[in-house]
């Protein structure tokens, strides 16, 4: 037996286990809360400490909430509907944790605890990281199938449905941003690409980088079904999608991993666009890494929920189109500009400033012509919406 | 004891029989199909085995041919399984046996 | 000139068949087929010009395409005389050609798609042309036979084209089975496939000592691949493809039995000429040639169809051209094919204008009077009868000469053949000639002259007709290999005796004759022997037939009788066991049970085609399990 | 923990998973168990030391075919075998006895001749010569025909699926939104 690596491995996934669920239950509290602020309630704001049997206790402005909530989903029934399969509607909720939880190991998070200094832990340096990493959420689609066939309801094999085309369809602009990054850097590894940026060269700041990053952005949103895009679970139009016949600790699990898929996904945004964990102070104490990582990963959560809480939903053939017709071409074209700015910058190096100032002129404008059109063209065919009844 | 080439192959070969039998002894044409996936997939095991124990590792054939395999592969699922759906519309049915208009009459 | 350059000239016509699908209108196809011919034939003259003016000696490109186990199998090209005469001579005939293409075909639909076919053709063509390795040879040898099959069945909604398309291309096949191995004896007894090396002298120096068959190896190769030869090139046996390929449209004619696809199996005994030589099959090719010549030559007198004649004529031309290269080597049969693809090119183009103006009308009888109406494309038609008839100081009377003097030195049963056969040419070049210029016009509608994009290839096409046999002589006979005999007077004497005598038969025979209304004037004349023996060529095989349908009409009616009996006799036998009270015997074991028997053993044997796909599937398996235990059993 | 208990571990992950891949009655169970024995797969080739094939393997047979295979499994029917109905066909008997005779033929060579191999890689040195890096060369350098080639050859695929699929003229038949 190898201690060694047990150890490392333990110290590396044992911290991933406890920051990420506790990262998860503030979330939905957060979420609540800012939801609620958004429509001006007040929303959770009594679940607090209990003083006493009778009364009296510290509210702490609902932070109880999600104990609460948790001890809930604990203890509700476990129903499985008549006629579903068994073994599969089991499965699928843990099956949809698996990958999500899987993937955070691959993120860079550089804990000081460990020694190497690249990643988090040797076991995890895949060499292919940022592959594996596409290739294990791509395995979310069949946990979210196995939920809605197993389930043997109407609804929830549509949203299955639903969910598998959208996210096969908003994988390839995701794959397809990222290979941006994997270019310039010449590596597929999620620590040497986040070392790549150390020292405020993130990848955002160029024009190229930033139009992936976006990219990434909207397709990572509708790769984890979140608003705007959150039609398998549109529940005025089809229930809950394919957890409609989820209860107790399932749902839950459900709950859980797709939050963790929010996580791993901003992780993965941040490793390949954000800089990782660089930021003010990160060269002289390694450690404010962790910090700063996490930090970024918070802040591209606020901007979901922001979002969740500001846009209305798509409809499917709107969702559809703007995946193929729009962000697919323009990351391709994106792909092309960055080859042609990597090459020439790389290859005029004693213009220095001038070549760079003139390809990010050009790079930009292009790619902001480019969306620009893409959208006019999208758009000549949608006429205003006529009623038959109506007026 | 370590493993050696021999476990690789011996067990690729009972894959790819597997796969065999599957594409022999089933109805529906999807099952056929994935049983001949299987086939291929022990196929690729043999590359790989024989590119790890071989005599040349740098130059990596047995992962590049795998490679070539697998994409090639996807197409041909992508190919048959709208073969099959073609024949659904056509006969109504996936299955191998009423599917007999080859049959000389 | 380096590899890739060379490698331009047949390439261009091959990147026009890719861009053509993809042009809007056949005016642009015409104008990228053209465009690419011209830049490929610019590239043949050039390197006609450096080979044969500056007399540049060119290293063999050969560059290894794949390797099987320690097998190399080389591709590349070759440049040196021969080469490059054919190739400027292709070009710049296929480059006229496309451009009255352009004009034949402007009222076409599908005129892109014939671009595109014509310069699929172009391209294997000039493959074959300068391929240095037999194999290469042979792919660009497909594609001929390939693109050759589609322009003559073009018009496919004619029953006849597209039986004619199939024809020429199973007919071709024949020849190619023995080409191909012709092919294999060649990589098997010499290791290579290359016309020329640099280092170890190529297939064609290194001549492979052995045998097969319990003949010398290399008249077995030569012979095999003769066939290849005899089937592309429209000889005797296998020459019942090229009349018939008249279906297609005129200029696929004129490219492919003038200038290009026919020649290609002149060209290949020219190039493989060596083994030939060692070989000892020369003389076979002179005698099939020379058979072919004057076989085609009598059929071509009763034909009615001008394309059709000029059909027969390029067969008995071609069967010429072989006989140059049997007798007298390379460069008197080549002599021989580049003029006549310029000369025969013009007619077959002549003969397309005349159609044209005629309202697709091509029998000869309801033509007439057309000198008035066309006179470019009557001069220039006329030009090339001369050349095709070897009237003096045209460009055919040079070659033929050449020919003809060859046979005389080396084999003088031959040289009278050809002597007969140029005559007959004259003979049937006269006939035609008079049916369809002087005179008035018998059909119905007024004939007109054509466009000038038709007329122009037609006019430079007959100053080449009449001028470049006195042009090239010399030079040609230098440069390529070969041995041209000394000319004595008799060849002389007899091949312009021949032309002048044939024409003045024609003349004597049919002027002042109402031609076209009698039904069949030439067999009423004096001179029908002629005819005679080409009636007599279809007649035995057709009374043989007579014959032999006579023959199986009696042994039907025989079979039928006996039949007969046996039906009466077996009822007589059957009604007698019937009331003898055995029916049950008879028909339960007998009768329905060897029905039953029978059909139970059908039954089990069509079991294999049954439909049931798993089984089609097992049956695969099972094959690869046999297969694999003979490899573990024999290994 | 070592290479060899990994092996036989994987090796029974695949082998089951292939086994009831062809064995179950219901498809879509049938579809996982394939999952699951390309997942084994996955792991053997990871063992192997092929980590990026493992990662493809997953990306394209787990990600890519499987939901292809359900789709189009949703599209026909007989999703679950009813228990009447006979899965296997006609005469599957002699299917397995050919497919038993595959292996043997298989099976024999493999145990007759022992490949003998002169100086077989240690671990470290296959792992530094078959980094992503590497292959991604291979794939540029002499083998970049092949790789455009096979970009062709999935398009066409990708063509040609769809309109097999299709069945003929797609509908003409707008659909307008009232």
């Amino acid at each position: 037996m190898n201690w060694e690596l047990i150890k490392d491995i333990l110290l590396a996934t044992v911290p991933l286990l406890v920051i990420f669920p506790t990262m998860f239950a503030l979330t939905t509290w957060v979420e609540r809360k800012a939801l609620a602020r958004i429509q001006n309630r007040i929303g959770p704001n009594k679940v607090g400490v209990p003083m006493s049997r009778y009364g009296g206790k510290l509210s702490l402005f609902g932070l109880g909430q999600p104990a609460a909530d948790g001890i809930k989903m604990l203890f509700k029934e476990n129903i499985v509907p008549t006629g579903a399969d068994r073994l599969f509607h089991l499965l699928a909720p843990i099956l949809s944790l698996i990958p999500a939880m899987l993937v955070l190991c691959f993120l860079p998070l550089n804990f000081p605890w460990l020694t190497d200094e690249q990643n988090s832990v040797k076991a995890f340096m895949l060499d292919g990281a940022v592959i594996f990493f596409f290739a294990i959420t791509g395995l979310n689609t069949l946990a979210v199938f196995m939920a809605g066939w197993a389930s043997r309801n109407k609804y929830s094999l549509l949203g299955g449905m639903r969910a598998i085309a959208q996210m096969v369809s908003y994988e390839i602009p995701l794959v397809l941003s990222a290979v941006v990054v994997v270019m310039t850097v010449g590596s597929l590894n999620a620590g040497e690409i986040a070392k790549s940026q150390d020292g405020w060269n993130w990848f955002v700041f160029s024009p190229w980088g930033l139009a992936a990053f976006i990219i990434f952005f909207i397709a990572s949103l509708a790769e984890t079904n979140r608003s705007p895009f959150d039609l398998p679970e549109a529940e005025s139009e089809i229930i809950a999608g394919y957890f409609t016949e989820y209860s107790g600790f399932k749902f839950a699990l459900f709950f859980l991993g797709e939050y963790i898929a929010m996580f791993a996904i901003s992780g993965l945004a941040v490793t390949l666009f954000l800089g990782a964990g660089d930021g003010p102070g990160a060269e002289a104490y390694p450690s404010l890494k962790v910090i700063w990582f996490l930090a970024k990963i918070c802040v591209l959560i606020g901007i979901m929920i922001w979002l969740r809480g500001t846009l209305p939903r798509l409809r499917v053939d709107q969702l559809m189109s703007f995946a193929w017709k729009f962000l697919m071409p323009l990351s391709i074209l994106n792909i092309f500009i960055t080859g042609f700015a990597w090459h020439a910058e790389n290859n005029n190096e004693e213009y220095g400033f001038t070549i760079k100032a003139i390809i990010w002129t050009a790079s930009l404008l292009i790619l902001y012509l480019t969306a620009k059109g893409l959208d006019k063209v999208n758009r000549a065919n949608i006429k205003p919406r006529t009623y038959q009844y109506g007026e | 004891m370590t493993v050696t080439l021999h476990h690789y192959l011996i067990l690729a070969s009972v894959l790819f029989c597997i796969g065999l039998l599957g594409a022999l002894s089933r109805r529906n044409a999807i099952v056929v199909l994935f049983s001949v996936e299987i086939m291929l997939n022990a196929a690729n095991l043999n590359f790989i085995a024989f590119w790890r124990f071989g005599n040349n590792p740098e130059l990596l054939h047995g992962p590049l041919f795998t490679l070539f395999t697998i994409a090639v592969a996807a197409a041909e699922v992508a190919l048959g399984l709208a073969l099959v759906i073609a024949v659904y519309r056509h006969f109504r049915s996936v299955d191998l046996e009423s599917l007999n208009t080859l049959k000389e009459e | 000139m380096s590899f890739s350059t060379l490698a331009l000239i047949p390439l261009l016509p091959l990147l026009a068949a890719a861009v053509i699908p993809l042009m809007k209108s056949g005016k642009q196809a015409a104008g990228v087929a053209i465009g690419a011919l011209l830049g490929s034939c610019g590239i043949a003259i050039w390197a006609f010009y450096k080979t044969w003016i500056l007399k540049i000696v060119f290293p063999p490109f050969s560059q290894n395409w794949l390797t099987i186990g320690g097998t190399e199998i080389n591709f590349g090209f070759i440049l040196d005389p021969l080469t490059s005469a054919m190739a400027a001579m292709v070009t710049f005939v296929g480059s006229l050609i496309f451009i009255y293409s352009a004009g034949y075909m402007a009222k076409d639909k599908r005129m892109a798609r014939f671009f595109c076919y014509l310069s699929l053709f172009a391209s294997g063509m000039l493959g074959v042309v300068l391929a240095n390795s037999l194999i290469l040879f042979f792919m660009c040898w497909e594609i001929v036979g390939v693109a050759s099959y589609l322009l003559i069945s073009f018009w496919n909604h004619k029953p006849q084209a597209a039986a004619a398309g199939k024809k020429a291309f199973i007919v071709t096949r024949i020849g190619d089975m023995g080409f191909l191995i012709g092919i294999l004896l060649v990589f098997k007894s010499t290791g290579t496939l290359d016309f020329y090396t640099t280092e170890n002298n190529g297939m064609l120096q290194i001549l492979p000592i052995g045998t097969a068959f319990g003949f010398k190896i290399t008249a077995v190769i030569s012979f095999l691949l003769f066939v290849g030869a005899i089937g592309k090139s429209g000889q005797l046996p296998l020459h019942v493809w090229l009349p018939d390929a008249m279906e297609g449209p005129t200029p696929v004619s004129a490219l492919i039995h003038a200038a290009t696809m026919v020649a290609a199996g002149v060209f290949l005994v020219a190039r493989t000429h060596p083994i030939f030589q060692d070989g000892g099959m020369l003389p076979l090719v002179a005698w099939v040639g020379a058979i072919t010549a004057l076989v085609a030559a009598f059929i071509a007198l009763g034909q009615y169809d001008l394309k059709r004649i000029l059909a027969y004529s390029t067969v008995s031309q071609l069967g010429l051209m072989m006989v140059g290269i049997g007798v007298a080597g390379v460069s008197v049969g080549m002599f021989h094919l580049l003029t006549h693809a310029f000369f025969k090119a013009l007619l077959f183009l002549g003969a397309g204008s005349i159609i044209h103006g005629c309202h697709e009308e091509q029998d000869i009888r309801k033509m007439g009077g057309l000198a008035k109406p066309m006179p470019l494309t009557t001069i220039a038609y006329l030009c090339g009868t001369l050349a095709l008839v070897a009237f003096p100081f045209t460009s055919g009377f040079f070659s033929k000469d050449e020919i003809l003097a060859g046979a005389w030195a080396n084999n003088q049963p031959v040289f009278w053949i050809a002597a007969l056969a140029s005559l007959m040419t004259a003979v049937y070049m006269t006939r035609q000639c008079m049916y369809v210029f002087p005179g008035v016009h018998r059909g119905n509608n007024e004939p007109h002259e054509s466009q000038g994009i038709m007329t122009i290839p037609l006019l430079i096409l007959s100053i080449f007709a009449l001028g470049l046999g006195a042009l090239v002589r010399n030079s040609l006979l230098e440069t390529l290999p070969g041995f041209p005999a000394k000319h004595e007077t008799i060849v002389i004497t007899v091949s312009i005796a021949v032309a002048l005598g044939g024409i003045a038969l024609g003349v004597l025979i049919y002027r002042g004759r109402a031609l076209g209304q009698a039904i069949d004037p030439l067999a009423l004349k004096p001179f029908e022997q002629k005819f005679w023996f080409d009636e007599l060529y279809e007649a035995t095989v057709g009374r043989l037939w007579t014959l032999f349908i006579i023959f199986s009409e009696q042994l039907n009616a025989l079979l039928v009788f006996i039949r007969d009996l046996t039906v009466e006799l077996t009822s007589r036998i059957g009604t007698g066991f019937a009331i003898g009270g055995d029916r049950k015997l008879i028909d339960s074991l007998a009768f329905d049970g060897l029905c039953n028997r029978i059909r139970c053993a059908s039954r089990s044997a069509t079991r294999v085609q049954n439909g049931f796909l798993p089984g089609y599937l097992r049956l695969i398996a099972l094959g690869a399990v046999l297969l694999g235990a003979l490899v573990l059993w024999t290994s | 923990m070592n290479e060899v208990t990994a092996f036989w571990i994987l090796a029974a992950i695949a082998v089951i998973g292939a086994l009831f891949a062809i064995r179950k009655r219901n498809l879509v169970h049938g579809v996982f168990s394939l999952l699951v024995f390309f997942a084994g797969l996955a792991g053997l080739f990871l063992l192997l030391l092929a980590e990026f094939i493992a990662v493809v393997q997953i990306l394209v047979y787990a990600g890519a075919v499987g939901i292809l295979i359900l789709f189009a499994i949703m599209l026909t029917d007989r999703v679950t075998g009813k228990d009447a109905f006979r899965v296997t066909s006609r005469g599957s008997f002699w299917g397995t006895i050919i497919a038993a005779s595959v292996f043997l033929v298989l099976l024999l060579p493999t145990i007759q001749e022992i490949p003998q191999v002169d100086n077989p890689s240690n671990s470290e040195e296959i792992v530094k010569q078959s980094t992503v890096k590497a292959l991604g060369k291979k794939l540029i350098h002499p083998y970049v025909i092949t790789l455009e080639i096979l970009a062709l050859l999935l398009t066409a695929a990708l063509i040609g699926a769809v309109t097999a699929a299709q069945g003929g003229h797609p509908a003409k038949k707008k659909i307008s939104i009232e």
